[in-house]
């Protein structure tokens, strides 16, 4: 049965070390949870951005809370680069593990499946293969060529399993079931992982999978270890049907992270909730 | 002669490389390509297929973030819009980092898509507003995605084009270079040349690229501008003085 | 632009020797455009089962229409054993590429991502690799053996990319957007094939994708080549949500499968359409 | 002493099969061991997960066919109901035909997921009411999914018990042998010795299976008939009279 708690209490179920599968901006991102997390005082998050991440993943490494990111990119998006995330890799302070969107979405789907592997197209030629050892290039068999040396390589792909899945939605039932909507790489990442945290604007009043209609985009309750009540809890980021991004906020945050010290000063005087 | 601003120059011509196409995508950061395919679904009748990464209305997909991908694996996928924070001559594209791995001078936000679907997706327009040195340089420090792949290797797609702030560029892939096709109005040649930092071919009168007509102007700014703001308010807003 | 065309023509887009994908029992089946795929006269056909079928395969195998059919089980149900089925394995009448399960939906995923092949754990010992010469053993690379004889075995499955997915749903717009629900191997299924043709219940009025909530559940008109009407298309069979299988009809079909007349007799005597 | 149908003695021996599992799933075709979760969950204050194959109301899950193996994949499922149509003293089952391949004798329905989810699911619960010679034979004609494997073979799960219409084995991994557990009221040891086709260990004493408590006969004639209906409406008529 799911739990209900409250994000600091989330917050003290990701500890130091998790390896932290993270949503994109457009997919439901807890920033509140976030916000706890960094407060709670986390360090050396291996953070595997699905597949790419912007304020969330800048927040945290600002924070010195992560000390690996699997991630196809980094972004502020209109509001530029992400200068948190950029200052820590010019300084080498983090170990970044430079992937392409569909590597992650198919790494997470061998964790899905349970195989150790998945292939895919293209890479070949491309220097995140240098800088990606754990990514193995073999002869595809069903090219009738050898398999360490035959023609038509393809890479393999190790499987992504993160220990645990966060994300902020707009619902979840009593019973724990989450409703994501066609955001289904969030449903693939909490097949994924061990477990999924997840904060919701409110709870859901009924039973998700009783409705055919909502049935269908649910993440069933036994992927979710917890949930929390996060009212507006992506903010300043939106929740796509919900609610925008708030632009000045987040213009305010790309400022203020030009620099340490204004990063810092933007953390103290953040609130913890949207306003 | 109707006026128009060079970011609706822009977003003409990248519209007519997609002209005709069935299905077209945009991804991440992509205002002037968003715009592009926005406004090449308007003049095709709505019968494009449009997908803008981060739009809720504009985007066909409902099985999560590796349906584009998925899409491009399965031949669906007929072009794509591709920028990078360094091109070369061989199209090759760098959005990781410039100078060592380890501690680089600059840090680019990531390779996004490149490293797939500049190999699966037949046509992929790259798109720079940036023309300098700095940007199109003779080789990129990092490849992100290779514009050229030897014999043998899977690869069903690949660079078709590089339109930047001043010219079109056609990619011929067979010889692997770049050849100027047009130049924007106001740019020339000899600027060009100065501003590029790998070798191309030239078309012996290369063509003026051509402007935006009074349809397209209509369309970029009345429903291209609508709908662009959805996912891109603050360009909106900056271009067409338009809100979400 | 989807075609909006009537069962007869849908059938016409169905030619002999197509590889034609199809749901099981409790997805959907098309049952109206499969005796419209009868009654045309269809050859040849290479049936994949998703991942198993009833009485819609016994019917094709049955009218003969059936060259090879891939599957990991035909069954009545509580009906029993598929008649026709069982008959024409006997007499050595169809190629039965036997499967299982995970393996035709591993297949169909490989297709959707457009790569060559897909491992997938256990099969190892089952004499199913005995009579699929088509799957391959590899060592797993990860675990750090030899590839042609390493530690860790495992089957990669070839892609199955078939000609023609064919299914029956509730509603699709318009467009040709289909809502699916929870059905999702419909979507996998969908993926894979190079065309999907889809009967439906009735039109929606509106359109899938400007609701999120339908949307959630809604295959986008980008992979339908056509759609029909067919009101209780799944007929006898069952609709979930929608209507349930007429169980009296199925017993009927059931006992006069037994023999070759009798199956004759259910042909000849069976409407195209429910009542 | 409370009264019991043969059936309802098979669903309470399965439901303890299962008692204090956290994720169950019962397969095509499986009345019986469908029934037998929904009393395993119904004892267990909801607490278990059940999914039954085909229903709509009793399926948690939302992903289409796939997710059920994925779920085994993952290691979250603990525990899955397989019948046979030939089992051997090797729990080898055999779901395909027997016979030769190109014209067999008889044509079984196929393997459904049995060559993975045996691999794959903790404890695998083998379930064949007949229990004779034709069914439980020496060696099956064509091995579905093996009972065991060889040592570096990837394997988390396997069979753990046979339940037939006579008794309840259970099966020693180690041994690669099924041993007598418990006999079925009725039914007595010579009987079974004459009507398996395979060699098995024995408890000295084996015990009488334990009959359904007159709690465990409500709850399957209440509760576990009415849910069993939507998925298999003429099982549950024909054993409880009760219409979905």
């Amino acid at each position: 049965m799911v739990t209900w708690i409250d994000i600091d209490a989330m917050a003290a179920r990701i500890p130091d070390g998790t390896r932290l599968a993270v949503p994109a901006d457009y997919s439901g991102v807890a920033m509140a949870a976030t916000r706890a997390l960094i407060a709670r005082g986390a360090r050396g998050l291996r953070l595997v951005t699905v597949p790419t991440s912007g304020m969330q993943a800048d927040l945290l490494v600002g924070a010195g809370a992560v000390a690996e990111i699997e991630t196809a990119g980094v972004t502020l998006g209109e509001h530029g680069l992400a200068p948190r995330f950029s200052a820590a890799a010019k300084a080498g302070r983090v170990d970044i593990r430079d992937a392409t969107c569909p590597a992650i979405h198919a790494g997470l789907q061998a964790a899905e499946k349970g195989v150790p592997f998945m292939p895919l197209r293209g890479l070949i030629g491309s220097d995140l293969l240098a800088v990606r050892s754990d990514w193995h290039i073999i002869g595809n068999p069903f090219a009738g060529g050898a398999l360490e040396t035959g023609d038509d390589p393809i890479v393999l792909l190790p499987a992504i399993r993160p220990d645990v899945a966060l994300f902020h939605a707009r619902w979840a039932d009593r019973s724990g079931n989450v409703w994501i909507g066609r955001r289904r790489e969030l449903a693939t990442m909490a097949h994924a992982a061990a477990t999924t945290l997840v904060t919701v604007e409110e709870r859901y009043d009924g039973d998700l999978l009783a409705d055919e209609t909502m049935a269908a985009g649910t993440l069933p309750a036994l992927y979710v270890g917890a949930v929390a009540v996060a009212e507006r809890g992506a903010w300043p980021l939106a929740l796509p049907g919900a609610y925008a991004a708030d632009d000045g906020e987040i213009a305010r945050y790309a400022a203020a992270a030009r620099t340490e010290p204004g990063f810092a000063d933007y953390l103290a005087g953040t609130p913890r909730r949207a306003a | 002669m109707n006026r128009f601003a060079p970011t609706e120059l822009l977003i003409a011509a990248l519209a007519r490389q997609v002209r005709g196409l069935g299905h077209v995508a945009v991804g991440n950061a992509s205002p002037i390509p968003g715009a592009a395919a926005l406004l090449a679904r308007a003049l095709s009748g709505d019968a494009m297929v449009v997908s803008i990464l981060g739009s809720q209305r504009h985007n066909p997909y409902t099985d999560g973030g590796r349906e584009l991908f998925d899409c491009a694996g399965q031949g669906r996928l007929d072009a794509f819009f591709l920028g990078g924070g360094e091109i070369d001559g061989q199209a090759n594209v760098n959005l990781v980092a410039v100078g060592e791995r380890q501690a680089p001078q600059a840090r680019f936000p990531g390779s996004f898509g490149s490293a797939y679907l500049y190999f699966v997706v037949p046509k992929v327009i790259l798109f720079r507003e940036e023309h300098s040195r700095r940007v199109l340089v003779p080789r990129v420090a990092f490849v992100s995605a290779p514009g050229c792949s030897a014999k043998g290797i899977h690869r069903t797609g690949g660079p078709a084009a590089l339109v930047t702030g001043r010219c079109v560029f056609a990619f011929d892939r067979a010889r692997g270079r770049f050849r100027l096709d047009s130049i924007h109005p106001g740019h020339d040649r000899a600027e060009i040349e100065a501003e590029t930092g790998f070798e191309f071919d030239c078309l012996p009168e290369p063509a003026a690229t051509e402007p935006p007509s009074d349809a397209e102007l209509a369309l970029i700014r009345g429903r291209v501008a609508g709908e662009l703001a959805e996912t891109y308010p603050r360009f909106a807003a900056r271009t067409w003085n338009r809100a979400a």
